[in-house]
């Protein structure tokens, strides 16, 4: 009797209980893209932001829609896009490699002192508020962090040397840091290029850099001249090397009375 | 009286979060914002009330009937999934307003245990389908009471410098812990 | 120029208030209520006083890894109040725990000073309270002896329980009770320093105490309305409590809101309750409200007109 | 036709049947089980109060169920009742248990809501001694003739109007003589 | 193959449910009074996993996507219910502690949990093993949380007295309150110690 | 018997002893001026005149670019040297036209007294505060004729002369009502009928009781049919806000994010009034303007006549120079005033003082966790909640610091001033302005 019973009952409210489903599956039945689930699950998940958009589900939303392109994730990079493309059925895009943030600025408090004694809330923009910050200096880094807090990978830490650092290992090249910095000390570059590299941002004339800092570059052309593959050009007052020309000989760095010339890498995992 | 009482012991002395330990994981997840969680508690009792008389209504004509309390469990679980996925379906056709505000709810309201909790409660403790109805919904009440408090206090420790180690469930755990002594001042002041 | 000049946002004075200053204003405060336990109780509630501050102050500077003791001065605030929510004399380790769990889970675990939700004070003794219930609850109430600073302890119903002391014994404070509740005047002296130096507002002790007393006026007439709010811990809690700044509204509605809520709990718990004593569990549970308090009772912009909340 | 209803329905059918006999089945083998012990666990309650029971007849007054027990002559040997008392946080269960000649000869807490630490007081010899000798006939206002464990006043005093109330109960029932 | 024993491994520390996932709380908190009790429970969950988990990964194939949930929810409560059923005729005293949370464990969520998330896109094999570390995470979880409130709620372990008859037990850590402070704190130590150790 | 206040505000130390008994002195005239062409809130000027070019006292030299903008004169004779960007007190670098002082001091041909007031016509009255670069002196810069041009929907009915002069340290206003007091009733007899307003309130501060008896001696003996009211009052800091002066002296609110004209009231301020008297008597533009020189951080404090473009190293350097111990130089009070990286910064229309705090106020105190004490609530004259402003900003969620009243902040730095846990709300509240502004605009 319990037997028969519990089988009626349990398998009834079964047939029930999927007969309804069913029904009301087809009667309420709603349009609804189930790739953008999927796509959804295949992104990092970090709502970073580093896409222009309030976070991954709307990121999924957007890419299946077609309104944003498959590897708008910066974070996710090539593999996510890659995937993606797969779900959506789309030939793969080749997007470049991995990239990395990079500091432009060597300026550390030794080297590059301050104007004026700023007091205050500990937050670069908030400093660039008051006289423009008060490093000498008004393309240096300004040292209060506020790249290393925007980053939302942990990626970026302050050295003891008051700049920030970048962990490339854990950096994804998003660029919410670059975003962040008001005096756009930070650039975003591909990780494993070979070339040497200027991290100086200053656009100030050289008699400017001079007083307000030891290492800067002052736009002296010396490394233009002696680089034998015009991979080195001045805009602004600033030496900047053409990655895909340069050839890493290493010609400029000599050159520069400033020292200025570095390795990528050298200063990128300075600790 | 006797339902007043009911209401008061659902509510604040015997609280669903604070002092049965029911829908926890909610209770953690879902009390970020003041807004989210009044929309949570809206959704756990409209469903609360509706599970918690389908399965009485089942207990009592089905189960006891033919002596299988046993397949409470199973049964009531049965009904509470497929319940929860029809008013989703419903909703979602025939109101998206109201679907926008709650069915987002729907699916974490499913495997959470205040629902069932309370269906068993009802039967448990011999509640008539009066009683049933309005411990149900005071119990989402007491549900919905406590997670906008605490949703209330996360709002505030978002603007908190506090160890990144205890922020979140941890704090929100101890939080609630405070709360619940808090509460435990209503014990003794009506009894059932 | 010769010097680095210093640039800051304005303004450019500041009023020498700090943290501190307000903390030993609090000690301060608290010195007449202090010297009345002793009169009271004797050299054992001196010596539950030090325990528990010193206990506070030495979690505090553990948990910061901080060499001054005292620092700012509220985990001292904190112990100082938590021993006066104690009975005279109970066991020393009791007094730690409190003080420990006071410190550590009412006020670090939230991040220090200022950003706790809960009364850190009352948090230890509601730990306490349930853990160690004879200890903090029933049988320690002390029979006050004035000036009887050594004598034996001799335990005496409180007056919550008995309802038979009277009204002026409960305003001078010659009943049995925690350290810091039994007088009434003594915190009253208290709380006018506070009051003077802007440090409390009177809105939340104001509506505390006048809901306490208006309730009470059911529970028994004038009597029994003066009786609730002189007898146990309204008036400790209110002054000195609830007042806590960092755990209870800043929006002046929001305080008269809160008031009011710490004292209808505390009388629904004293008239229909358990337990003879609700302040405790009444601040508490407004101190979790507080948050939406505020939330719902922003101000009105200066210009504003009416504009629905 | 992978997805349609019919499917569904009948997959839910094959499951769900599946599990309803499996449940019956189990419950076939474990529910005299538990029928078993829990009467052996009452039994053993008798046993405790009165070693010589060896016949029981129960008689429900109100919702709650008293036992009148007998020896193996059939003479009345003592009451024990299930009854319930209004606690600090909800009803206490408890049997208690009165001799013959109406004196309380043992109590028992089957379940109850007290805090753990202050109310569960009732459960222990400290509380149950009190009560434990007290007859029918004796006054049992708490706080007066029987002292309240203080710090758990509810608890204890809660017990005590039960044990009142149930010592009426059973003065007026089962104590003819 | 090393994976196999990264799926049984990640549920001890890595993805353990209880200090990491953060499921299943309810009984986390409700039966933790004692070391035996969160035991029980544990081993309970612990059942119900492993056997839905097979269950699941077996018939995964032949059940239509629309009535998926229902499915798993009637093969896990059946274990539940037998579950149910033979604690209370053989472990009465762990029945009556355990109360209404056997029967809640259909809805804890990390089984159900698993079966979404693991049971029903891999196959038995691996979902034993899955369960297995997931469920042996769940019990050590539920028996340390135990152990701690019932050290200083009462003074032993497993009901062996360990501190002594002098010792006067913290009561708090055997009501609610002190469930939620105590597994808070906790909840902050893991923290810090899996990032610590490098777990992320 | 002041009037009636506002809500809120604070009672900082006043410090005005040192200068408020030193009647005003002019400045000796600088060797070179430095006149940036940004004097005012608003579109800034253009140059009319070229490197090389002799100029004459009074001479307009920078031609106003938008309706929102005032002309720029020279303040000495001279010769143009150079006209490029150089410091400025807002902290950027403005275009600037430097003047070599031949110390003649060569009056335009332009400035010349015009007509009497009677007959003077409003629209004549704008005209001149036009010609003359009139903006406000309390220290917005506001352009006056734009003040002085209400759309035509609004009847501005009562002009309130602003002499409340709450900032601790200044004098600049006190010595003005003491020595210039009948100026100041033309002045707003000038701003009445401009507008046609019927009613004229002067405000002051009751701290200052010698400069209300001097100004109602001038309102009794002043010529012409206006209703002008002397209004005591309540000695508070931000009494001289207009919005809180308006409320003080009229009872009417002007609403969040309004203007006075909302409340049919235009507010000037007393330098402004006499700017005006001068303009209309004299034909004199405004190149010129009494700054107070203060702090503990100068050596001979006072109030100075001081011409646009002398450097505030010059200034100092006339009052005694610094003692060894000053660290911050703030051109304007100490509650709003701007701290300056430095000394080579000219002063311009909207510099009333030249502040100089010592090691002693610098001392960087840290910056605790809010205590939520409530103060900075209870004095915020605006009725905001700083302290939730400032929390929401510091966590950078500025939709929850808009909610709590971001955007209706004007900066009056009391909520700053009585914090204990030393929070910078203002600075915090300011960014919170810039990001929700930002986000507006998108
Ligand atoms: C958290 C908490 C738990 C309590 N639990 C109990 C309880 O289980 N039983 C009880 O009688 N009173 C309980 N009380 C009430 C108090 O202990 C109350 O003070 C006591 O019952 C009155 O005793 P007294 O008259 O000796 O002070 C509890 C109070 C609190 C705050
Ligand atoms: C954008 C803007 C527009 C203004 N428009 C007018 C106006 O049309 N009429 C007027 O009387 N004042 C106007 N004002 C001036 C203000 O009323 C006020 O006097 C000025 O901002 C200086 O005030 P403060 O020193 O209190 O900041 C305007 C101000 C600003 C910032
Ligand atoms: C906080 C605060 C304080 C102010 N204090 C004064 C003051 O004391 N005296 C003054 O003339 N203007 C003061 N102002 C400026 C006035 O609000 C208003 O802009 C001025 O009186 C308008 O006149 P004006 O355009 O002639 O400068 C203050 C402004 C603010 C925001
Ligand atoms: C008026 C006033 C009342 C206070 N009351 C308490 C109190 O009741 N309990 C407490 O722990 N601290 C109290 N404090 C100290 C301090 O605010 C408290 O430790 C904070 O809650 C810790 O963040 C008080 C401080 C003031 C100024
Ligand atoms: S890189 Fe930019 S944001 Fe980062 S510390 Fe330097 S100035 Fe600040
Ligand atoms: S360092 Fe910059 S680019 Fe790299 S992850 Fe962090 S925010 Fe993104
Ligand atoms: S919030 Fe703005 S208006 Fe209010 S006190 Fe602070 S600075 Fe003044
Ligand atoms: S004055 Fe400072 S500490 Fe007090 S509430 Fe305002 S911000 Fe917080
Ligand atoms: S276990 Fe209760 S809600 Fe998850």
């Amino acid at each position: 009797m319990d037997l028969t019973m519990s089988i009626v009952i349990i398998g009834g409210l079964g047939v029930l209980f999927g007969g309804l489903l069913a029904y009301a599956a087809k009667r309420f039945a709603v349009e609804e893209d189930p790739r953008v689930e999927v796509v959804t699950d295949l992104l990092p998940g970090a709502n970073c932001g580093a896409c222009g958009l309030a976070g991954c589900s709307s990121a999924a939303e957007k890419i299946v829609a077609g309104e944003i392109p498959v590897d708008s994730c910066i974070p996710g990079g090539k593999k996510v896009a890659d995937s993606i493309c797969e779900v959506l059925g789309i030939e793969s895009v080749a997007s470049g490699g991995r990239k990395v943030a990079e500091i432009h600025c060597l300026g550390t408090k030794d080297v590059a002192p301050d104007k004026f004694d700023y007091q205050g809330v500990r937050d670069c923009k908030a400093a660039m508020m008051y006289s423009g910050g008060f490093k000498a200096c008004a393309y240096g880094c300004l040292g209060l962090g506020t790249c290393v807090e925007a980053c939302p990978f942990e990626a970026l830490s302050m050295g003891a040397n008051g700049l920030p650092q970048v962990d490339t290992e854990k950096c994804t090249g998003c660029g919410v840091c670059a975003k962040a910095c008001p005096r756009n000390v930070i650039h975003i570059e591909l990780a494993d290029r070979k070339a040497k590299y200027i991290p100086c941002n200053s656009k100030a004339s050289g008699k400017v850099v001079r007083q307000a800092c030891e290492v800067g570059c002052i736009g002296c052309r010396a490394c233009v001249k002696a680089c034998p593959n015009e991979a080195v050009t001045v805009e602004n007052n600033l030496a900047v090397i053409n990655r895909e020309k340069c050839t890493d000989c290493g010609k400029c760095v000599e050159a520069c009375k400033r020292g200025i010339i570095k390795d990528v890498g050298t200063v990128l995992v300075l600790k | 009286m006797h339902l007043l009482a009911i209401i008061f012991v659902a509510i604040l002395s015997n609280n669903i979060v604070l002092s049965q330990f029911l829908g926890i994981c909610p209770y953690l997840g879902v009390t970020k914002r003041i807004d989210t969680s009044v929309g949570m508690g809206m959704a756990v009792i409209f469903v609360m009330t509706m599970a918690a008389i389908v399965t009485w209504v089942l207990d009592l004509f089905l189960l006891q009937p033919f002596g299988l309390e046993f397949l409470r469990t199973i049964a009531f679980i049965l009904v509470i999934a497929g319940l929860v996925q029809l008013v989703e379906m419903i909703l979602k056709k025939t109101n998206p307003a109201l679907f926008r505000a709650l069915g987002i709810y729907l699916p974490l309201i499913t495997t959470n245990c205040t629902i069932l909790g309370v269906a068993l409660l009802n039967v448990q403790s011999g509640h008539n389908i009066i009683e049933t109805v309005v411990y149900s919904i005071a119990t989402g009440i007491g549900f919905t009471l406590a997670m906008v408090i605490m949703a209330g206090i996360r709002e505030r420790l978002e603007l908190v410098n506090m160890s990144n180690y205890l922020k979140g469930a941890a704090v929100t755990l101890v939080s609630a812990g405070i709360l619940s002594l808090a509460f435990m001042g209503f014990k003794g002041m009506v009894t059932l | 120029m010769d010097r680095k000049l210093v640039v800051s946002s304005s303004p450019h004075i500041k009023s020498p208030e700090t943290i501190r200053s307000i903390m030993i204003d609090v000690l301060v405060a608290l010195f007449p209520v202090a010297l009345m336990a002793v009169f009271l109780f004797g050299f054992r509630a001196l010596a539950t006083m030090i325990i528990a501050m010193v206990a506070a102050m030495a979690t505090e500077a553990i948990i910061l890894r901080r060499k001054n003791l005292f620092g700012d001065g509220s985990a001292a605030v904190t112990g100082l109040l938590l021993a006066m929510t104690l009975p005279p004399a109970p066991p020393w380790w009791v007094v730690v725990i409190g003080s420990v769990v006071a410190i550590g889970v009412g006020k670090h675990i939230y991040g220090g000073l200022g950003n706790n939700i809960f009364n850190p004070a009352l948090v230890g003794r509601a730990v306490l309270f349930v853990s160690w219930s004879t200890h903090v609850a029933g049988n320690v109430w002390i029979k006050p002896v004035p000036f009887g600073f050594t004598a034996d302890a001799v335990t005496q119903a409180s007056p919550l329980v008995t309802y038979d002391a009277s009204l002026g014994d409960l305003f001078i404070g010659t009943v049995s009770g925690a350290l810091g509740e039994t007088s009434a005047l003594a915190l009253i002296i208290g709380a006018i320093w506070l009051f003077y130096r802007g440090h409390i507002d009177w809105r939340i002790p104001g509506s505390f105490i006048g809901i306490v007393f208006i309730l009470g006026l059911f529970d028994g007439g004038l009597y029994m309305g003066l009786y609730h709010v002189l007898a146990g811990g309204v008036m400790l809690g209110a002054l000195f409590m609830a007042t806590d700044m960092v755990t209870s509204p800043v929006t002046p509605a929001g305080k008269l809101i809160f008031g009011l809520g710490c004292g209808i709990v505390t009388m629904a718990i004293r008239m229909f309750g358990g337990m003879p004593e609700g302040v405790t569990f009444g601040i508490l549970l407004m101190n979790g409200l507080t948050p939406l308090i505020d939330n719902m009772t922003l101000p009105k912009k200066f210009g504003e007109v009416k504009k629905s909340a | 036709m992978r997805e349609s209803g019919l499917r569904m329905a009948l997959t839910l059918l094959i499951i769900g049947a599946i599990c309803g006999g499996l449940l019956s089945m189990v419950n076939g083998f474990t529910a005299p089980v538990i029928e078993e012990r829990a009467m052996t666990e009452f039994l053993q309650a008798l046993e405790g109060f009165f070693p010589e029971v060896e016949d029981y007849e129960a008689q429900e007054i109100g919702d709650e169920v008293f036992y009148y027990c007998t020896d193996n002559s059939g003479n009345f040997i003592g009451v024990v009742g299930q009854v319930k008392a209004d606690g600090y946080g909800g009803k206490i269960s408890y049997d208690l248990a009165v001799n013959n000649s109406g004196d309380i000869i043992g109590m028992r807490i089957s379940s109850h809501g007290e805090t753990p630490g202050i109310g569960d007081v009732i459960t222990r010899e400290e509380f149950q001694s009190r009560v434990i000798g007290l007859n029918y006939a004796d006054p049992i206002s708490p706080g007066v003739d029987v002292d309240t464990v203080s710090g758990a006043t509810i608890s204890t005093g809660g017990m005590l109007s039960s044990i009142r109330r149930v010592m009426d109960i059973i003065g007026e029932n089962f104590m003819t003589n | 193959m090393s994976t196999l024993a990264q799926e049984f491994s990640k549920g001890l520390l890595k993805e353990n449910p209880t200090f990491r996932l953060l499921l299943g709380m309810c009984p986390t908190l409700a039966i933790t009074t004692s070391a035996f009790f969160g035991f029980g429970m544990g081993v309970s969950v612990f059942f119900v996993l492993l056997c839905s988990n097979i269950v699941i990964s077996v018939i995964r194939n032949f059940v239509p996507d629309k009535v998926r949930m229902p499915a798993y929810i009637l093969v896990i409560a059946t274990f539940v219910t037998i579950t149910d059923m033979v604690l209370n005729a053989f472990v009465p005293e762990l029945h009556k502690a355990l109360g209404i949370f056997i029967p809640l464990i259909v809805v804890n969520c990390i089984i159900m949990g698993r079966a979404e998330a693991f049971a029903r896109k891999n196959n038995v094999i691996r979902s034993i093993l899955d369960a297995l570390g997931m469920g042996v995470g769940v019990t050590m979880s539920l028996t340390l949380v135990g152990i701690i409130r019932e050290l200083f709620g009462a003074g032993s372990i497993f009901g062996y007295n360990i501190m002594g008859t002098a010792f006067e037990p913290m009561g708090v850590l055997a009501t609610p309150p002190g469930a939620f402070i105590t597994l808070g704190i906790l909840l902050g130590l893991f923290n810090y110690a899996f990032k610590r150790l490098g777990i992320e | 018997m002041s009037e009636r206040t506002f809500v809120g505000g604070i009672h900082p130390g006043y410090f005005k002893e040192s200068t408020s008994g030193i009647p005003i002195a002019p400045a000796k005239a600088p060797s070179q001026v430095i006149i940036p062409l940004q004097q005012n809130i608003g579109a800034p000027c253009e140059a009319i005149v070229k490197v090389g070019d002799e100029v004459k006292m009074g001479q307009k030299i920078g031609e106003p670019k938008g309706f929102v903008s005032a002309p720029i004169h020279a303040s000495v004779s001279g010769k143009v040297s150079k006209i490029e960007p150089f410091n400025h007190p807002m902290g950027t670098q403005v275009l600037a036209v430097f003047i070599e002082n031949d110390g003649q001091d060569t009056p335009d041909e332009g400035m010349k007294p015009n007509k009497s007031l009677e007959e003077l016509t409003p629209e004549e009255i704008k005209a001149i505060s036009k010609e003359a670069g009139l903006v406000g002196m309390g220290g917005a810069t506001f352009p006056t004729h734009v003040k002085l041009s209400p759309p035509p929907e609004i009847q501005i009915d009562t002009v309130i002369i602003n002499g409340a002069e709450c900032e601790p340290f200044l004098t600049a206003d006190h010595r003005l009502m003491l020595e210039r007091a009948d100026d100041i009733v033309f002045g707003l007899q000038a701003f009445m009928k401009a507008l046609g307003a019927t009613r004229g309130i002067i405000g002051i501060e009751d701290n200052k009781p010698d400069a209300i008896s001097s100004v109602r001696k001038a309102v009794a003996e002043s010529s012409g049919d206006y209703n002008i009211e002397v209004h005591p009052l309540h000695t508070k800091y931000p009494q001289g806000a207009e919005k809180m002066l308006i409320k003080a002296t009229t009872g009417r609110e002007v609403p969040p994010g309004a203007l006075p004209m909302a409340v049919n009231v235009v507010n000037q301020n007393t330098g402004t009034a006499i700017a005006m008297a001068e303009a209309i008597k004299l034909g004199k533009p405004l190149y010129e303007r009494v700054v107070t020189v203060t702090g503990p951080g100068i050596k001979k404090p006072g109030n100075l006549l001081v011409r646009n473009g002398t450097l505030i190293r010059d200034i100092i350097e006339q009052c005694g120079g610094l003692t060894s111990d000053a660290r911050k130089l703030v051109l304007g009070g100490p509650m709003m005033g701007l701290a300056q990286p430095t000394d080579e910064i000219p002063a311009i229309k909207g510099t009333s003082g030249v502040l100089v705090l010592t090691e002693e106020f610098v001392k960087e105190q840290p910056i605790a966790s809010c205590i939520k004490c409530g103060k900075c609530v209870e004095v915020c004259p605006m009725n905001l909640l700083p302290s939730f402003i400032g929390a929401a900003s510091e966590k950078k969620v500025y939709d929850l610091a808009e909610k709590y009243g971001a955007m209706d902040c004007f900066e009056c730095g009391c909520c700053t001033y009585t914090c204990p846990a030393k929070r910078p709300l203002v600075q915090w509240i300011r960014i919170a302005k810039g990001a929700i502004a930002a986000s507006r605009k998108k």
